[in-house]
């Protein structure tokens, strides 16, 4: 028998969103027990390596308006955006940074004590909220400080989740391995909040935490839910080499220019009015353009890349306003900024698509919802703005918990427990995973699945790479890859390693067909060989839904409001 | 220590290789506290003796009169300088004096509590010692 | 009693040795060392009472300081309710009996009951 | 490394090698612990952590250890390396000077498996010292414009905020070294950090809370906790800022 433990409400995933999420519904329903399960201890989520900002409109009064951030998000988004959701965010947002503020966020100030902002790329105004350049630490740390007044969350921390238990309609639990002990558990609940984060370790060179795997929009879609646009992968203009690390749009944002080895900002000649300041897709295609035609730099490793310029910025703004960025070039580049350039990359950074929800954060199944990067409500579209992430956690965390209090509060009639889907999990994973047997190493056949990510499906993509691409994905699939060497039960590393790595063949896969299937280049997806946007054919969203042998692939219509696709311009 | 807790232990807490001069203080200064605290306890003992009159109380000065109990003396010496001078150091570093103040820090980091105005208050409390260890010693074995 | 208030005295009363232990070791320090540790003079000291004062007093202070400095050692070194209550009593307990064996002393000399 | 084999050229950069000494223990089958040796071969970028994710990944499948963002802000990677608490992913093996670098579970955390320790008391003392703003519960939870904070009252309290909750200063503190009921280092620091807030009206309740038998007394100002902080927090200054108010030296 599986031991069982029981929640009323389950939050997977201790990111921005997850915890946002835990305070919402703890607040509104004192009397819930809330548990929120997390792979990683809390505070180790991704979310707390985000730097640069959080967008909001805040200074109404010095000129910024709601609809100019709306319509700065729809338009970066390459109008794949659903503008009702892109409303959404922008009209949540201030209150959330004021809330924040309140609970103890230390957010940078100006002299008069009010919250500063700064300049990000792709906005009309200054409007991205910042706490030095580490803004999603600052923010996790405010939000767990925050959870600590709660009796009623409980933290199930290190505890692997490995699928949804449902009846085809409605959520009711989860499964999951506590890793610390390795045991396998049922925790039972009556609803949902998926915050799993995103996936960005598909690729080798990556800003993510090394603990970004798909393994939970895996387990949504395993469920029944669809993975929504999950071919558009935004690659962020400035990684440092060789780790991928991240230099936050901030830099830019405080002054940083871009230059190519003739020690041009050639940003100029890709979009002279915004400069580095264009949206990440726009810039990162413009640098690796700059490298193919033979104005990049190589990096000692011997990888191509272009160079960041901030020393006019200065030492003592540096040290103020960018210490993160500046411990990390110094630490894993040898570079001191205020000195000399920083070697930088377009690097894998965010995944615009996720499990498809409504406006609401709701997924199609009852009692279950998704946040933050997890989810696709697509508010960012084909293409993510910089500080918008953070944002959209915070409010989707906020919705998605209060609206899944009200739907506990509401009583929801039991019904008998599926006891063959848990066994049918407890197969998958211990005769499937743990005790399958094969003699290649799990950790080669990921290196080299991502590594073919990297290589075939990166800023710029084509017919031939993409096909080429998703042949390799199912060729290592088949290779008798699936065996867990450790044996032992207590924290299996090696054991969720590999069921990171079943996970990642999926949603890999996901990805190279909807970048298969898009013969457009909109957004992040850009094709070499279909440079023009198609909006006669292409302006909708990609729906994909499990099936054992090959994902089944759908469309979902995109939501215009006010504002009709035009020409994207900066 | 038990291995389930993992904890360092005595052995790991009197360490002097990994932690600098501020480690080494620390427990001089609970060695040189129990010590004190062992003479104090001798001493009360000692002066006690005055009570069997003249014959007992010269009878315990000779048998302290050797050069063992004049080295253990000096040493006490020593130990009650360090204890003293270290306090004082530790008792301001307490109150919040002389540890710095709060600013942003820079990397590479480098805390200012741990600075030298706490350094030199070690070192001298270390020279004063020993300073006036040699003097007890020049004293007590000077005649 | 609050940590803080223990802690306190702890410090109060260093700062108050301090001050009078240097008197009693500058007293040492006014003739020979030898000389000062002279039955006669040492008796003369105690029955002099401010001096005698003075020296219950550093009894009490040292006492009080030295005794809590060790249950602050012995209560870091290992933990337990009974351990630390052990540890708490016992301290006490040994302050105390040392002070009253030093002022039994100082109590009889003065007295002139040697 | 791992993370750009693809777009790298591996043979283009000379390789040294030192020899990897890792502690192993699983609390379930041994009765102690035991060291493994590899042999790693490292790049002046290689930190600890890249070393010990390669004999993870390519000798020895099951090697526990805890890491995540692989930059120095999750605290997820403490452990003693050749002797000292340091976070693997911020230390490279270049600068740790010496052949040989072993990797120990860091002290005065119990242990779960080789690398990865314990951490719910770091978690329980953070907890208890209340790690929130104090103030009046209509003020706090209304989402209508900020409360004012200069430039420098946020100065205040900004380094302390710097915590990543990696537990090296408590694997350093040598009262934790023996007291395993000392609040220590990480929370106080935590305590300040919100007592020195000026949105903060709690600070009585704070010093209550930590004026105990294993409160904040049992810091005897070793600064080894500052010492190892990898972010620059100096939860000694913070504690001896805190004591501060304790003694009547602050107000
Ligand atoms: C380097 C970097 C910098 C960024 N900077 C910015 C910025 O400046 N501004 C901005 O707006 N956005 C930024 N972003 C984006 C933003 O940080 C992320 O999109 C956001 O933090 C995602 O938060 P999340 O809560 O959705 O997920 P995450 O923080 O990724 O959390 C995922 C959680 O899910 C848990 N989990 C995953 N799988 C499982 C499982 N199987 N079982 C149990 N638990 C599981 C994990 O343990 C974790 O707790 C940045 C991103 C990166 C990579
Ligand atoms: C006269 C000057 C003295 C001063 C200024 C002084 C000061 C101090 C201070 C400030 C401490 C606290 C240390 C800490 O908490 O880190 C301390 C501890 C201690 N003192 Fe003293 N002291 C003096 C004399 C003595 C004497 C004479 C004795 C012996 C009877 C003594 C015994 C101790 C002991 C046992 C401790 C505990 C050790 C520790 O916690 O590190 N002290 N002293
Ligand atoms: S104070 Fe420093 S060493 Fe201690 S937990 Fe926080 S970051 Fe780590
Ligand atoms: S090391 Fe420990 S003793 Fe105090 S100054 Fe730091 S907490
Ligand atoms: S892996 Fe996050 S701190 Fe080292």
């Amino acid at each position: 028998m599986v031991d069982s433990i029981e929640f009323d409400l389950i939050i997977c995933g201790s990111g921005l969103a997850g915890l946002r999420a835990a305070i919402a519904a703890a607040k509104k329903g004192p009397n819930l027990k809330i548990g929120i399960v997390s792979k990683l201890q809390v505070m180790r989520s991704h979310s707390v390596s985000a730097e640069g900002g959080t967008a909001a409109v805040i200074c109404e009064d010095e000129g910024d308006t709601i609809e100019s951030h709306i319509y700065d998000t729809v338009k970066g988004s390459d109008f794949l955006a659903d503008q009702d959701v892109a409303e959404k965010l922008c009209v949540e947002m201030p209150k959330e940074i004021y809330q924040l503020e309140h609970w103890g966020m230390p957010w940078s100030r100006k002299d008069d004590g009010r919250i500063d902002q700064r300049n990000f790329g792709g906005y009309s105004f200054p409007r991205a909220t910042y706490a030095s350049d580490k803004v999603g630490f600052f923010e996790m740390q405010t939000l767990y400080d925050t959870c600590q007044k709660y009796e009623n969350i409980e933290y199930l921390n290190e505890w692997f989740a490995t699928s949804i238990v449902h009846d085809g309609r409605r959520f009711m639990g989860l499964t999951a391995i506590e890793l610390s002990s390795g045991t396998f558990y049922i925790i039972k609940g009556k609803a949902l909040i998926i915050a799993t984060g995103g996936a960005g370790r598909l690729y080798s060179f990556s800003t993510y935490a090394l603990s970004s795997t798909p393994d939970g929009l895996d387990m949504g879609f395993r469920a029944g839910m669809a993975l929504k646009d999950m071919e558009f992968v935004q690659f962020h203009p400035t990684g440092i080499l060789p780790s991928g690390i991240l230099i936050t749009e901030g830099a830019r944002g405080e002054g940083a220019y871009l230059l190519n080895n003739k020690g041009e900002r050639f940003m100029k000649n890709y979009a002279a009015s915004k400069m580095e300041l264009t949206p990440r897709d726009i810039v990162s295609r413009s640098i690796m353009t700059e490298i193919q035609e033979g104005r990049g730099f190589k990096h000692e490793t011997g990888v191509d890349c272009m160079k960041l310029d901030l020393r006019h910025i200065g030492d003592e703004v540096i040290k103020e306003k960018l210490g993160g960025i500046r411990e990390i070039s110094i630490k894993f580049s040898g570079v001191d900024p205020a000195k000399e350039l920083l070697d930088i990359r377009p690097v894998c950074h965010y995944m615009m698509g996720g499990l498809h929800t409504d406006i609401q954060g709701a997924t199609e199944m009852q009692g279950a919802w998704a946040a933050g990067e997890a989810a696709c409500n697509s508010v960012h579209g084909s293409n993510r703005l910089g500080a918008n992430s953070t944002s959209e956690c915070i409010v989707w965390g906020k919705i998605t918990g209060e609206l899944a209090v009200e739907y506990i509060q509401k009583g929801i009639p039991s019904i008998p427990w599926p006891h063959h889907l848990v066994v049918a999990e407890e197969k998958r994973i211990y005769d499937g995973i743990f005790r399958g047997n094969g003699d290649v190493n799990p950790y080669e056949i990921r290196q080299q699945l991502t590594d073919t990510m990297n290589d075939k499906a990166y800023v710029y993509r084509n017919e031939t790479d993409l096909v080429a691409g998703l042949k390799k994905i199912r060729e290592l699939k088949v290779q008798t890859w699936k065996h867990v060497d450790d044996k032992a039960k207590e924290y299996n590393t090696n054991f969720s390693n590999v069921m990171e790595l079943d996970s990642m063949f999926r949603v890999a896969e996901i990805v190279l067909i909807g970048a298969i299937n898009r013969k457009e280049s909109r957004g992040a997806h850009a094709r070499t060989d279909y440079t023009k946007r198609d909006d006669v054919n292409f302006l909708h969203h990609t729906l994909a839904y499990y099936d054992p042998n090959e994902p089944i692939m759908k469309t979902h219509p995109v939501t215009i409001t006010k504002y009709k696709p035009v020409e994207r311009k900066y | 220590m038990t291995q389930d807790e993992n904890k360092e232990g005595v052995g790991g807490m009197i360490n002097p290789r990994r932690y600098g001069i501020e480690r080494v203080a620390y427990w001089l200064m609970r060695l040189s506290g129990l010590g004190l605290l062992a003479y104090f306890i001798g001493h009360i003992y000692e002066t006690s003796n005055i009570l069997r009159g003249q014959v007992g109380w010269t009878e315990l000065l000779e048998m302290t009169s050797t050069p063992f109990f004049h080295i253990i003396l000096s040493i006490v010496i020593a130990m009650c300088v360090f204890h003293t001078v270290n306090g004082i150091r530790v008792m301001l570093g307490h109150g919040g004096i002389g540890v710095g103040k709060p600013s942003r820090p820079d990397y590479p980091y480098d805390p200012a509590s741990q600075n030298y105005r706490h350094k030199i208050g070690i070192y001298s409390a270390i020279v004063l010692a020993a300073v006036a260890m040699m003097y007890g010693l020049a004293v007590l074995f000077g005649e | 009693m609050r940590e803080s208030t223990i802690m306190k005295i702890h410090y109060g009363t260093a700062l108050a040795a301090v001050a009078l232990v240097a008197v009693h070791i500058l007293m040492r320090l006014t003739m020979n060392f030898a000389e000062s540790l002279e039955y006669e003079t040492v008796l003369a000291n105690y029955k002099f009472i401010p001096y005698a004062l003075m020296l219950e007093l550093i009894l009490i202070l040292l006492s009080v300081h030295g005794f809590n400095g060790l249950r602050v050692i012995l209560l870091e070194l290992k933990q337990g309710r009974t351990y630390e209550k052990a540890v708490s009593y016992g301290c006490l307990a040994a302050m105390v009996g040392l002070i009253a064996y030093g002022s039994r002393t100082i109590i009889m000399v003065n007295m002139g009951m040697v | 490394m791992a993370q750009v084999s693809s777009v790298a050229d591996k043979q283009t950069t000379s390789s040294k090698s030192i020899t990897l000494r890792i502690s192993r223990y699983n609390p379930e089958y041994d009765d102690a612990s035991r060291f493994m040796e590899f042999n790693v071969s490292y790049e002046k970028w290689t930190t600890v952590l890249e070393a010990i994710l390669e004999v993870k990944q390519y000798f020895d499948h099951s090697v526990a250890v805890r890491y995540s963002c692989r930059q120095a802000t999750c605290g997820s990677c403490g452990m003693m390396i050749n002797g000292k608490p340091r976070l693997a992913c911020f230390t490279k093996i270049s600068e740790l000077d010496s052949n040989v670098v072993t990797v120990e579970p860091m002290s005065n955390f119990p242990i779960i498996r080789d690398l990865a320790v314990k951490f719910e008391r770091l978690f329980d003392t953070h907890h208890k010292i209340k790690p929130y703003l104090i103030r009046d519960d209509t003020e706090i939870e209304s989402d209508e414009k900020e409360f004012l904070q200069s430039p420098e009252e946020v100065e205040q309290y900004i380094q302390f905020a710097n915590c990543i909750k990696c537990g090296l200063c408590n694997a350093a503190c040598p009262t934790m070294a023996t007291d395993s009921s000392f609040v220590g280092p990480q929370a106080l620091a935590q305590a300040y950090r919100y007592v020195a807030d000026s949105r903060d009206k709690g600070k009585d309740s704070r010093l209550k809370m930590i004026d105990e038998s294993h409160g904040i007394w049992r810091c005897h100002f070793a600064g080894s906790c500052s010492q190892v902080c990898p972010k620059g927090v100096d939860p000694a200054m913070g504690i001896q800022l805190l004591r501060g108010y304790l003694l009547g030296f602050r107000s």
